[in-house]
This record gives structure tokens, C-alpha cells and sequence, in this order.
């Protein structure tokens, strides 16, 4: 059992124009930058992107946005990004709004094999038009279908080649979740260790869910706010 | 009047010992800096964090530990970290005692607006649906009327909805009112601030029974 | 924050007849042996009890069992049990069988707020009997509803006073998902821990599902199949 | 004709390079012993373990370390635990290539029969109406008629169903069958039985089309 691969090349292997790819993070942080990176480079276009945020200008998928590779963005929130908000109000770019619980259990949803479930969140706001109501226990829910991808895209911070992956700190955020929703799966990481180095029983994201692993380079990890307090 | 920082003082005070606490990105943010000593609250990011601290030192920023907000953040003891599905699991399961978040608009039935506005560039709701639709007890942290001097606690919001019949309590510049089933409730007047003022800054069905005392910091 | 109680007898305070209490574990691997003990101890009765197992005679949920202490068990797989048989048999005692990742999937949406799911588990078969069908992707699937219980009762391995608990091995099992899925969760542990000495990156359980834990005494930790291979 | 271990060997045969693989109790876990040197399949335990090993070494069991049955196990190099609503995420979401499981009945159109028999105790599913409702690829391990004699291959079954139109191939001691839209298509015999064996031990529609080889081991 092998899934390393050598490289973000490798591992687009079969990224076509017009697929549906998650990619896992929340603002900058914990976001595959070796395979954008590669993405802008490939030129794939018309894309369908699943992100909780559009990255920034000259970050994240403000990369691809910039080379408008992109077609659609499902996220919860876009952010401060000049050239999203162009495409967006000229009509180049179709933007789909999802409550960011929402967002995250529909992936989740999509890898487990749930295709539909309710949710309180939205009803009675412009996210619920067009979906079913029902009341559970006196309560509006609407009815929420999954989401899966032909690629989900996650960056982890430690994994093996069973695609084991172990994440840090808040860079976790939306990636398991779309670890389990990818037709393929691929993983880049900070570092590839050893089957066995991690300890089976605290392992985030299981290797079944990866079908592609790799050990990517030069992580920027941009602070989008660089929040300190004085030494007091 | 209350300032921003005098809307986030009175909100403090209704926190209570081992609530766990989700507070939003604005004027909720500064709630944190008035907890009162003798109680303990736990801080929830939506992103995937219990037990948020302060901001770092300089020099000790972690990339990838941030809140909600996208800032540098630190994790007490006792954190923990999860995921953004097992943190919505949270909020939609009722784990979270308390959200605090900002509004554009409230109506006096309890509904929210705060994502949105016609015409103008969208950024998306985030966590905000979920949290509102979900929470026991949410209290919104706002002006008590826009830049212009009209009124943002409105009989009906005019602006796209957030949630509908979820907030439970406001506290304003002017003001602490709870949502019943006629209207604004006046609770509290801020320091100076008289009934007759937040008559005129109130929009919506507003109740006013016996005497209104003023808050007390 | 302190979530600590002295003991089993503590942490069941409000514990009542005819309750709904959820119980960890997988067959005697993970159960919570001592809040076992202290409820047989209490007599309480008529309980419905979810779990996955209903233990053996004379251990687990076995115990409370011979006491003809519940009324009706909601479980997936019911074992090697004679008093159970006994009992069900009889009409004595309710059974509800339903499909181990249903029943895992309605605890950890009842932890997560999501009243009901659709599942292909058991369609069209005698669990799908009176349910709502809907055919998503051109396969049938059964809606399932959201469980909660008065109390969840849960294993783990450590923990600390803000309930945030890590379990060993496959001790894990039920354990999370009901630990969400009640109104109050009680957690007993083998090893009480200081905050900051688990690390906040590999919790499995965050202390806001958990509002009360204590350490146990006595673990007894019964295997039930003791299989081995020889030293060749 | 096939002893059980002959089904499990046969079974191994169907195991790919790469594979995560359930195995149910009976002649299911048998298979474990007959993999093939050159390929590497993980082996799922619905309990919440990948890549458990071999029964351990006496005096090395560890009661918090078992698989489905209960029996003690080990975890191989690159295991992984995790609970039991993410092993049934994993299984429900077809993330595991190949479920193996012992059958009472199958019918020739895919349905199974597996977990009650009317009268008797009823022990319950556990994972198994999970586990036939989602897998892509569903071997069934049985012996191809009962103790009396009677044929187990069914037009439709006579039990409860624990799944309907979800087996894939069908390994007994007797023959290996397909589902196809016509019945039970004989794909190889056992060594040493005839055609006319199978039809005989078959009551379901059983195709037979040109020469059907004897398995190879």
C-alpha cells in the first residue's frame, strides 16, 4: 500500500476543465498551496471550487481566480478580494453562499454516504428557497443534500503512505471533512513520516479516505491577521 | 450612552460560570476583555477551537492557529481543537450556552439581519445561520441606529434575513431589551439614556412596563 | 470550569426511573463499568437503554438486566445472553434492533442537531417498515431521526476537569458520538489529568459534550474472545 | 466439493492490490489467511480499526484492542482508530473496497438473508444491513445448501432480508456465481463438481453459458 506520489503534478494526474474540486482550509490557513500553485500552473479552467473562503487577491485561490479558472464558488464567506468581487458583479463568476455549518456538514455528508439531511440553519432566509421544510420537535429544519468532489485537495501537517494524515492546530478546520468527499483525494503535507510513526489512535483523517499523498515545499502559511498583545 | 466598548461591559454581565461562549467578530470580540473575575466561560471559534486565549506575544504568532476573525490567537489549557464539522455539530447540537453577534437590523419578533445588503458587495454569511438558527440564547451586540439616526430595531427587517424568531436579548448604546411576544421588552436603560430617547430610536413595537432602571457596571 | 464529581454516585444525581440513558462500548470493550455497578446499586427502573450490546449475564449491561432494571433496549446486536433471551421471550423486556452505523449515525446527529438523515441501511427490509423512503441517485434510502438520551454514560481513557477526553484503542466506539448525544454526558475515566496535559490537537472528545466526569475504580476490562496466536 | 477454508482461499483470489477489505464472521475471516504474497489489502474492523494485524501473542492481549467479534486483535504499521460513526462513515460512503459476509439465503436477483430466523433468537444485525446497503462489491461465503440438504441459492428468500439487490458474486462449496439481470450466472465450479451438481443444489434461476472452469488455486 502506496499512495505517494512525487509531486503536486503527479498527483493533479486527471484534473480536467470543468471538474468539481474541494479544497480544504479557512481563509489562509491550512490550504494546499503546492497544488493551487500547480493548478494556476496547469491552467485547468471552469472550474467549480468548494472553499469556505476565496483566498485573497494574490493568495490561495485568489490565485486561480486572478487566471479565471474558475467558474463557480461554493463557500460560506469570500472575503476581502478585489478581483472576486469584480468577476462576481460583472456576471463572469457564479458564486453559490452556503451557511459555513452547512457547507461542512454537507461534505461530511457526502463522504459518509448521507445524501440529505435537515438543518436548522437558514430557514426562513434566502438560503431555504427552493428547499424542502419540515418540523422536527416544533422547528423549521430545510432539507440539505451532500457534496462530493472529483478531486478534494487537503493540506495536512503530518502523514504516511496508507494516507494516514494528522493535522495542527485550526489549519484542520474544513479538511477532513473534505478528506471523505473526494472521488480522489489527495493530501500534501508538511511532512511524510514513516507507517507506524503515528500513533494509530490519535490519527484525524484514517488513509482510506486518501488516495494520493505527497510531501509538498516552500509553505508560504501567509497570516491574513497578525493579531499580538504588548509584553506586559 | 454606551460606547462600543460600554455595549460589550454590559453584555459581559450576562455570562454565566462554565458557559461556553461564541462570540462574533465586531463589538461581540470585545466582550471578552469584561469577563468578571469569579466566573469561568470557555471561548468557542467557529473555526475549530474551545478554549481560545488571548492574542500571542509578538514573535510567538502561529499561521496555523487562528480564529474565526482569521487573527493569530493562543489555546489555553484545557483546549481543544477539532474540525469545522465536529464544530458546527456543536453549535447546531446546542452545546455553545451563549452566541454574541452583530446586526444590521432586528425585528421585534426576534429576527436578524446581518450578511447582507442589497446592491452591495456580498462577503457571505459564514457561520452566522448556523449559529443563529441553533443557539438558546442569542444576544445581539449593536448601535441602536444607523449612521444616518434611523432605527435598527424595526418592526420588520427590511434587509435579507439571517434567522428568523432567534434573538432573545439586545443590548444597544441605549438600551437592554428582550424579544416577547409583543415587541421589544425595555429591560435597561444605558447611563443618562431616558425612556423617551429610546422610544424615538425604536422603530419597532416596543414595551415599556414600570419603572426602567438604568444598568449598573 | 470543574467538572469533577467524586464518584459514580455523584455523577448519576438525577438519575430517575424510566429514563433514556445511552451506554458505550462495543460487547465489554469500552463500557462504563462503574456507573454500571452504581446503577444496579440504585435499583432504578424501567430504563430504555441505547447500546450497542446489552453485555453478557453477568457483566455489562447483563447486570442491570438480571435486575430486570430495563424495560426496553435499543441496540444493533444482542449477543450470548440467556437472561436477555429470557426476557425478551417473555415480553418482558422491548427490543429495538436497528443497524449498527444507524444506530451510531442517530446518536452522532442527535449530538450535532440534525434531527434526521437518509441512510440505504435497511431498506427494504423489515427496518424500513412503516419509514419514509426517498431515492436519491437512483438507490432507495430510509429516513432515520436524530436519539438523545437523559443521560449518556461514556468510557474513555483520560480525561481532564473541562471533560475533554481521549479513549484507547477500540475502547473508542460508541463512546464519541453518544458523549455528544446527551442532555447531560457523564464520562468516567481511568486516569484524571491536569488541563494542558492532553494536547489540545489529539482530543477526541472536546469537554463541551461532557458535563460531568469522575475517575473509576476496580476496571475489570472482561475480554470476551480471548484469541491468540502461538510464538512460532 | 469445498471445505470452508477452500471458500475462503477461493475468495482471496478476488482481493486487489491496494484494497480495504470488511470480513464478516464465519468462513469471511478465514480469508484473512489466504492473501496472496504480492498484494497488500487493509483489513477494516467495523468497530473502528483499519489495519488490524493478527490475533496477538498470549500474554500480549489488550482487552481495549479487539475487532467485531470481540476477539483480541493487533493494529499493523499504519492502522488507524477511530469510532463507530466514522467506521460506518467510511462503509455507508463506499470508501471500502470489498465486503466478505456469510449468508442463510440469497436470492437470484441479490437479496440477502443473514441475520433472523422467524422463531428463534434473535440476536440482531449488527453492522450487516450497513454493510450490504453501501458496498460496491459484496462476496457472499456460504455452503451452497443447508444442513438438510435444501438449496440455499433461492428464487426469493424465505427469511428476513438483511439487504435486497446488493450481493455481487456468491462463493459456496460448490461454485462460484454471479448476480446477473437473468439469475445466477455460474462462473467456475468447485473441483471436482459437475454442472449438474450445481443445478441440482440451486432452486434460484441458475445461467449457465458455454464451459464453466473449475477453479484454479
Amino acid at each position: 500500500m502506496n499512495k505517494i506520489v512525487k509531486s503536486a503534478s503527479e498527483a493533479l494526474e486527471g484534473l480536467q476543465d470543468a471538474m468539481t474540486i474541494m479544497l480544504g482550509g479557512f481563509g489562509l490557513c491550512g490550504i494546499p498551496e503546492n497544488c493551487i500553485a500547480k493548478m494556476v500552473e496547469l491552467g485547468v479552467k471552469d472550474l467549480t471550487c468548494i472553499s469556505n473562503n476565496a483566498g485573497v487577491d494574490d493568495f490561495g485561490l485568489g490565485l486561480l481566480l486572478q487566471k479565471r479558472q474558475i467558474r463557480k464558488m461554493i463557500s460560506s464567506y469570500v472575503g476581502e478580494n478585489d478581483e472576486f468581487e469584480r468577476q462576481m458583479l460583472s456576471g463572469e463568476l457564479e458564486v453559490d453562499l452556503i451557511p459555513q455549518g452547512s457547507l461542512a456538514a454537507r461534505c461530511y455528508m457526502g463522504g459518509a454516504g448521507v445524501p440529505a439531511f435537515y438543518t436548522p440553519a437558514g430557514y426562513g432566509t434566502e438560503v431555504g428557497e427552493g428547499k424542502e421544510v419540515r418540523v422536527f420537535d416544533g422547528k423549521p429544519h430545510l432539507l440539505e443534500t451532500a457534496l462530493t468532489a472529483d478531486f478534494a485537495i487537503v493540506k495536512a501537517w503530518k502523514g504516511d503512505r496508507f494516507g494516514n494524515l494528522v493535522y495542527k492546530g485550526t489549519a484542520r478546520n474544513f479538511n477532513p471533512a473534505m478528506a471523505m468527499a473526494g472521488k480522489i483525494t489527495i493530501a500534501e503535507v508538511e511532512e511524510l513520516v514513516e507507517p507506524g510513526d503515528l500513533d494509530p489512535n490519535f490519527i484525524h483523517t484514517p488513509g482510506v479516505f486518501v488516495q494520493r499523498i505527497f510531501q509538498g515545499v516552500n509553505y508560504e502559511k501567509r497570516i491574513e491577521q497578525r493579531t499580538i498583545r504588548p509584553k506586559s | 450612552m454606551l460606547d462600543k466598548n460600554g455595549i460589550a461591559q454590559r453584555i459581559a454581565q450576562e455570562l454565566r460560570d462554565g458557559w461556553y461562549v461564541n462570540l462574533g467578530i465586531g463589538i461581540p470580540t470585545l466582550v471578552a476583555n469584561y469577563i468578571q473575575d469569579d466566573i469561568n466561560v470557555v471561548f468557542q471559534s467557529e473555526n475549530g477551537i474551545l478554549g481560545m486565549g488571548p492574542f500571542p506575544y509578538e514573535g510567538e504568532e502561529d499561521a496555523d492557529l487562528i480564529n474565526a476573525g482569521k487573527q493569530t490567537i493562543t489555546a489555553l489549557p484545557g483546549a481543544s481543537i477539532f474540525d469545522s464539522a465536529t464544530s458546527f455539530a456543536m453549535i447546531r447540537g446546542q452545546h455553545i450556552q451563549l452566541t454574541v453577534l452583530g446586526a444590521m437590523e432586528v425585528s421585534d419578533t426576534g429576527d436578524i439581519a446581518n450578511w447582507k445588503i442589497p446592491g452591495r458587495m456580498v462577503k457571505g454569511m459564514g457561520g452566522a445561520m448556523d449559529l443563529v438558527a441553533s443557539a438558546d440564547n442569542i444576544v445581539v451586540a449593536m448601535m441602536h441606529t444607523n449612521k444616518k439616526g434611523a432605527s435598527k430595531l424595526l418592526r420588520e427587517c427590511s434587509l435579507p434575513l439571517t434567522g428568523v424568531k432567534c434573538v432573545k436579548r439586545i443590548v444597544t448604546n441605549l438600551a437592554v431589551l428582550d424579544i416577547s411576544p409583543e415587541g421589544f421588552q425595555l429591560i435597561e436603560r444605558a447611563p443618562g439614556v431616558g425612556v423617551e430617547d429610546i422610544k424615538n430610536a425604536t422603530e419597532g413595537r416596543l414595551i415599556i412596563e414600570g419603572d426602567i432602571p438604568e444598568m449598573k457596571f
